[in-house]
């Protein structure tokens, strides 16, 4: 298993869960983030000094799939969380060795590395 | 002097101070987190700017003279002449200190339709122009003795200089600055809807002083007016829950709504008409300002916080209502209820040309200031929010 | 028509309107965040729907002469003949008015038992059958000269109409409605103390319009009634902080109970007692009302913020104390104190009486509402909470 | 008695009751999130403790009798025969509780300089300590025919009483418990700008009673007081706005501080300046506070919330402009622009008296509490914050 | 060395924290989080039309621990999280490669697959 | 590429981002959480009991960088937030195997286990 971790415009939350959930991946877990980006943040003139905004407010979701899903969430959250220009945010991938439903116990994922 | 008077205007100026932050946490309450301190800090600079234009030239215009109807003259320019003593009821200064919060709440309600995206130094240059152009005038015309007060039309507590003028100039205002980026494609929730309620329980305390105030007296006027107050806010409040409920579920930013236009309906009628005519503008101003909300709201029109939908149309509706229920044994104007069908012209005549006159004239002013300075921020500004671009603060750490 | 006495009982009118949101959210702090939207909204709805039952007839019926001293009579239905003028003090509209403003505080502080599980609907319901059995009968008895204010019972500021009825009441809801899930399990903490205090702030304030108006006049009565007041409430929060900090620390939670609790116990006995009545009855108050909130949490009972232990607990402690303080040199009242046993007699009746009625009333009324629509919502609807649930809003985003 | 004045002065009373918490909400918003809670309560223990030596014998020392110049005798210990009624104007009783709100507010003000490191018993002692050797000296000294009156010194509402007491004596406390842990190294942000300007609004308000109260009566001074408070406030906060504009951007903070550096300054003078004279101390007070908290945190002094800044610098400017600008057509006092220079000279040696011995007993005061118990928390307490080391508090769940 | 991620009801995280500071696992990270399970919301029946509630407060909780421990700590938590009811949560393992004590600068794991 | 994910002080942060930034590691996602150590919380004596406070607020910074650096930014985060008294916090380093950048759809990692 895999947890897709994507950072992306909290105004494009919503249209990427909706996405999501009519693809049918409906767990996931959000976090309201801050993050600064490769470019650093937006600059905003003032006064002929440059003031830069650093930490602009993200979304962090993490959905956790099984590999063979990977990519189509990507997909999803690339098509629906993209506007083109900077701060559209990443997706990393990381593995997961166990999972585990905590109602009923059972462990739903083996290492798989 | 009566000191009973100005126990009681005193008081009543106070409250209606109140309101300017009121209309300020009220606001800032339904935008987002990024703009809270932006939306409460133009309601503060508001009655700054009125107490500026006021001292200096403001009053005097508004209130002294009259020069062909349709603006004041010069002759208490710097309050020159302005007493603190007088022979009966209140000193003419407490008059103008009461009149100067009125401008202030004014310019602050019209903030509704620059929300999350105007330029804080373009608004000191709006709002000196506003006020000017707008709201002195209006000042003048209805309760200066203007042509609209001579035609015999009447505005108890600012209907129409208050909520016709913000709401009107609000739309306006509106279609000039253009929706905020990402208006209609992602929602732009309220973020903190108690900070919402706590300003609209400042307003509703407050406008005790504003329309009981506006009796200029502690008498029999004055207790009418809260009490028709009073009652047509609650009435509205439930009928605006009713409505809303049918749709959804009864949220407390709809009854919150309904009170306020409830509050803005009797304004104009609250020293004329009684408690069945403010049952009566209570429950159909909650119905009417919902209505004009949800087409303004249909029609993608981004006034942000509504003052037209709520200010704009229980201004003029509350307006027209009191030419209908005008109750002659409250102050002695009768409205058609009572077989005078000539107030309901009156106020007809001057619903129009206040209406026409805000939208008009606010689209000019704001377009001049536009040329003057940009009045719209950058897009990294708006996306950022003002708090950073325009304060170079953060609401909440 | 005396103008001093209108400024200053329109004022009061006011800063008692204030305390209805003020309630709403010294509430609304100390619930979960998912709750603050309901918890605040059930006080702006219980100012409401006392307006409108109070327009149609719940003033007549409480002040309205008197149907062998249980109840008034429909002469003043909605409102007719109520006069905006009058010869001496103020007009019986502003009486109106100010009572208005009573009833719906009382019914703001009734909704501490249902937080955080109240169906919305049905507190709609709720809410007219318990004013209509509960608070006009009270106001009727004590204020508009029924039989307790026939056998002497004194109540200046709403002791027992306002705090015994409220806090029992809360008392038998909290009994009917059951906990709320997870209570006593895991902790259910104030989710933001700041909004509890800035009620808190509303509540204090408004307070002297609540005591100090209650003279109906700007005279040495009110002036004793704000100065008992403001003693008393200072004395209790200290008295409470100092019980509670023997346990733990002082926690402003505690201090602002003792507040509360010390303005709830003066209320009945602001017009009568002296400044030394005031101390100890705001001393006494903070320590009977935390000994009365540790019981009820040691009972595991979920009358979840309180108003039993302190509006409850508070009116009854008062309106006893006053049977014994009353100094003769205020308004003419004596207690034990200074020789006289019948007043406190009158006192001990009108106690157990309306604590008795209350509680047994009020747990009928609830059970007719629940058979009607059912006032407690579904686990799920709980669990997600009322903000979401019942209003379809968040309350922070 | 005079009812109009009664209905004034209840309604004032009651104003400057909501500065209480006002000045705590107005602070806690600038303090980091884990002292929240600590913040707001100091400004409530304030007024109790206030309340409970007023009662006893801070009113006694203060306003009854005289003995040589400086302090009051103690005939009216308890309250001991202060009535509730009297012949003229407002009765002792209401006037008594007026000036209890004062000290009440006074001793809150005090603790920005004991922000987020205070302990909660400590500042017990010190309050008591201070309200005796400080506050209530000062009270008698201006108010209470004490010998700066007698040279001849003005103080219309408190410019040396409550800002030049409160800040210097917080500056002094500034010196005393030293800088908040980690001071200059990493930014100590505000952690919710709304809450600092719900308090700015609690306490813009709450002014009009304060200063307009200050007249005693419903008259001309009341009526002159509140036109040049509000007027200076706006003003003020323009110009400090304007000159912190030119090194960045015009911030929420900015503007809030300077509307009361105005408040400040223009209360020693409202009772004797006109509105030119309001402007210009307004615009002053603005740049002058501006550049003493400049001037503060280029020291490294960590004064957090800048009593001194605004108050303490405020309240000496207020003073000394009085002097120069008292309008002999308001009170009958004239100041320098009119011709008389010793009422100018008298305001420098109370101006200097004040600073001088608020400073220097103030540190002394702070010192013997920090011998009976230490009043700095422990390092560890300090970086938990305080709402959980000495309340067992969090403000926001 | 593994970090074990819980995300759990807010109303169990002090029964989870107690019972896990008693066994002697004293740290942890925690954040709130908002999350969907798979069963998607709570359904509200609301006249007639079905309101979903999506997102609903959890708490993650972030452990790490060494290899052995891991079962133990799952087993804690789901012990003390389970309701038994639909959206008890979810515990997933991942790999940590390092782990450093800023404090020290000691580095207490090493990379282990 | 790895992401380290490091605990620091509140008060550390604005030095830990601004010396980062120095070094042109510019990309981070930070999150608000509150965290426990392995010595528990802060200990307050009062009145003779012990209050222990144990979840004091902490940042949660994670740096998505190329092995070869994961170094350089632990020395980093460790330099500047450290204060030497208990709780100045961890860093913990996780792999990542796959990184995409949603505004071009670039994919930046490739999985290295
Ligand atoms: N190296 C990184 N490590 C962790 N988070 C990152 C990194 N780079 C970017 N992010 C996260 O992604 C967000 C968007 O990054 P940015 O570089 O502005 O987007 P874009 O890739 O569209 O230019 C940042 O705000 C941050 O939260
Ligand atoms: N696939 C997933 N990826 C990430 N988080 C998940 C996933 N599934 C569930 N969660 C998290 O676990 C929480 C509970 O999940 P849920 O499915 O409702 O519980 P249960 O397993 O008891 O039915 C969710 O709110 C979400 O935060
Ligand atoms: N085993 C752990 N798992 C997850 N987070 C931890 C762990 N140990 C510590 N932390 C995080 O690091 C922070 C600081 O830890 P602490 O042990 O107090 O610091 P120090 O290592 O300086 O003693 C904690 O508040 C917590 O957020």
């Amino acid at each position: 298993m895999k947890m897709v971790i994507a950072i992306i415009r909290p105004e494009k939350f919503e249209a990427v869960e909706d996405a999501l959930a009519e693809k049918g991946y409906l767990g996931m877990t959000v976090t309201e983030v801050k993050g600064r980006g490769e470019q650093k943040g937006i600059k905003l003139q003032y006064r002929g000094t440059t003031v830069e905004v650093d930490l602009l407010p993200k979304i962090k979701l993490e959905i956790v799939v099984d590999e063979e899903h990977v990519n189509e969430v990507i997909d999803i959250i690339c098509q629906n969380a993209r506007t083109g220009k900077y701060g559209d945010g990443r997706i990393f991938v990381i593995s997961i060795e166990k999972s585990v439903r905590i109602r009923t116990g059972e462990i739903s994922g083996i290492p798989e590395n | 002097m009566n000191s009973a008077d100005v126990a009681w205007m005193v008081t009543a100026t106070a409250l209606v101070m109140l309101m300017v932050p009121g209309v300020g946490f009220f606001y800032a309450g339904m935008v987002r987190k990024k703009n809270v301190v932006s939306m409460i800090t133009l309601s503060i600079i508001s009655v700054i700017i009125a107490t500026v234009v006021w001292v200096i030239y403001g009053y005097s215009l508004s209130f002294s003279g009259d020069v062909s109807g349709f603006i004041g003259n010069f002759d208490r320019i710097f309050l020159r002449g302005v007493e603190i003593t007088s022979r009966d009821s209140i000193p003419e200064m407490l008059f103008m200190l009461y009149q100067m919060m009125f401008a202030g709440v004014t310019l602050a309600i019209i903030t509704s339709a620059m929300a999350e995206r105007v330029r804080v130094s373009s608004f000191f240059i709006f709002g000196v122009l506003w006020l000017t152009f707008v709201y002195i005038p209006f000042a003048h015309w209805l309760w200066g003795n203007g042509f609209l007060a001579k035609i015999g039309a009447l505005d108890f507590a600012g209907g129409m200089v208050v909520h016709v003028s913000s709401g009107f100039g609000a739309l306006a205002m509106a279609f000039l600055l253009g929706k905020r980026y990402g208006y209609g494609e992602h929602s732009i929730e309220p973020h903190s809807i108690p900070l919402t309620l706590i300003g609209l329980a400042m307003l509703w305390f407050g406008w005790f002083g504003f329309n009981g105030g506006s009796a200029l007296e502690a008498n029999e006027i004055a207790v009418n007016a809260i009490v028709v107050t009073f009652v047509a806010s609650c009435f509205a409040g439930l009928s605006w829950m009713a409505v809303s409920w049918i749709k959804g579920k009864p949220g407390s930013l709809g009854i919150a709504s309904g009170i306020i236009a409830g509050l803005a309906s009797i304004t104009p009628a609250a020293g004329f008409v009684d408690v069945y005519g403010a049952v009566f503008i209570g429950v159909f101003s909650g119905i009417l300002c919902f209505a004009a909300l949800d087409f303004r709201i249909r029609k993608g029109i981004d006034e942000s916080l509504d003052a037209w939908a709520i200010h704009g149309v229980g201004g003029v509706f509350g307006s027209l209502a009191l030419g209908v229920f005008a109750n002659p044994s409250i102050s002695g104007y009768a409205g058609l209820l009572y077989g005078n069908s000539g107030l309901l012209a009156s106020q007809i005549v001057a619903v129009l040309t206040t209406a026409a006159y805000a939208f008009a004239v606010t689209f000019a002013v704001g377009k001049i200031t536009d040329v003057l300075m940009p009045m719209r921020v950058t897009t990294d500004e708006e996306y950022v929010g003002l708090d950073i671009s325009q304060h170079g603060e953060v609401g909440y750490a």
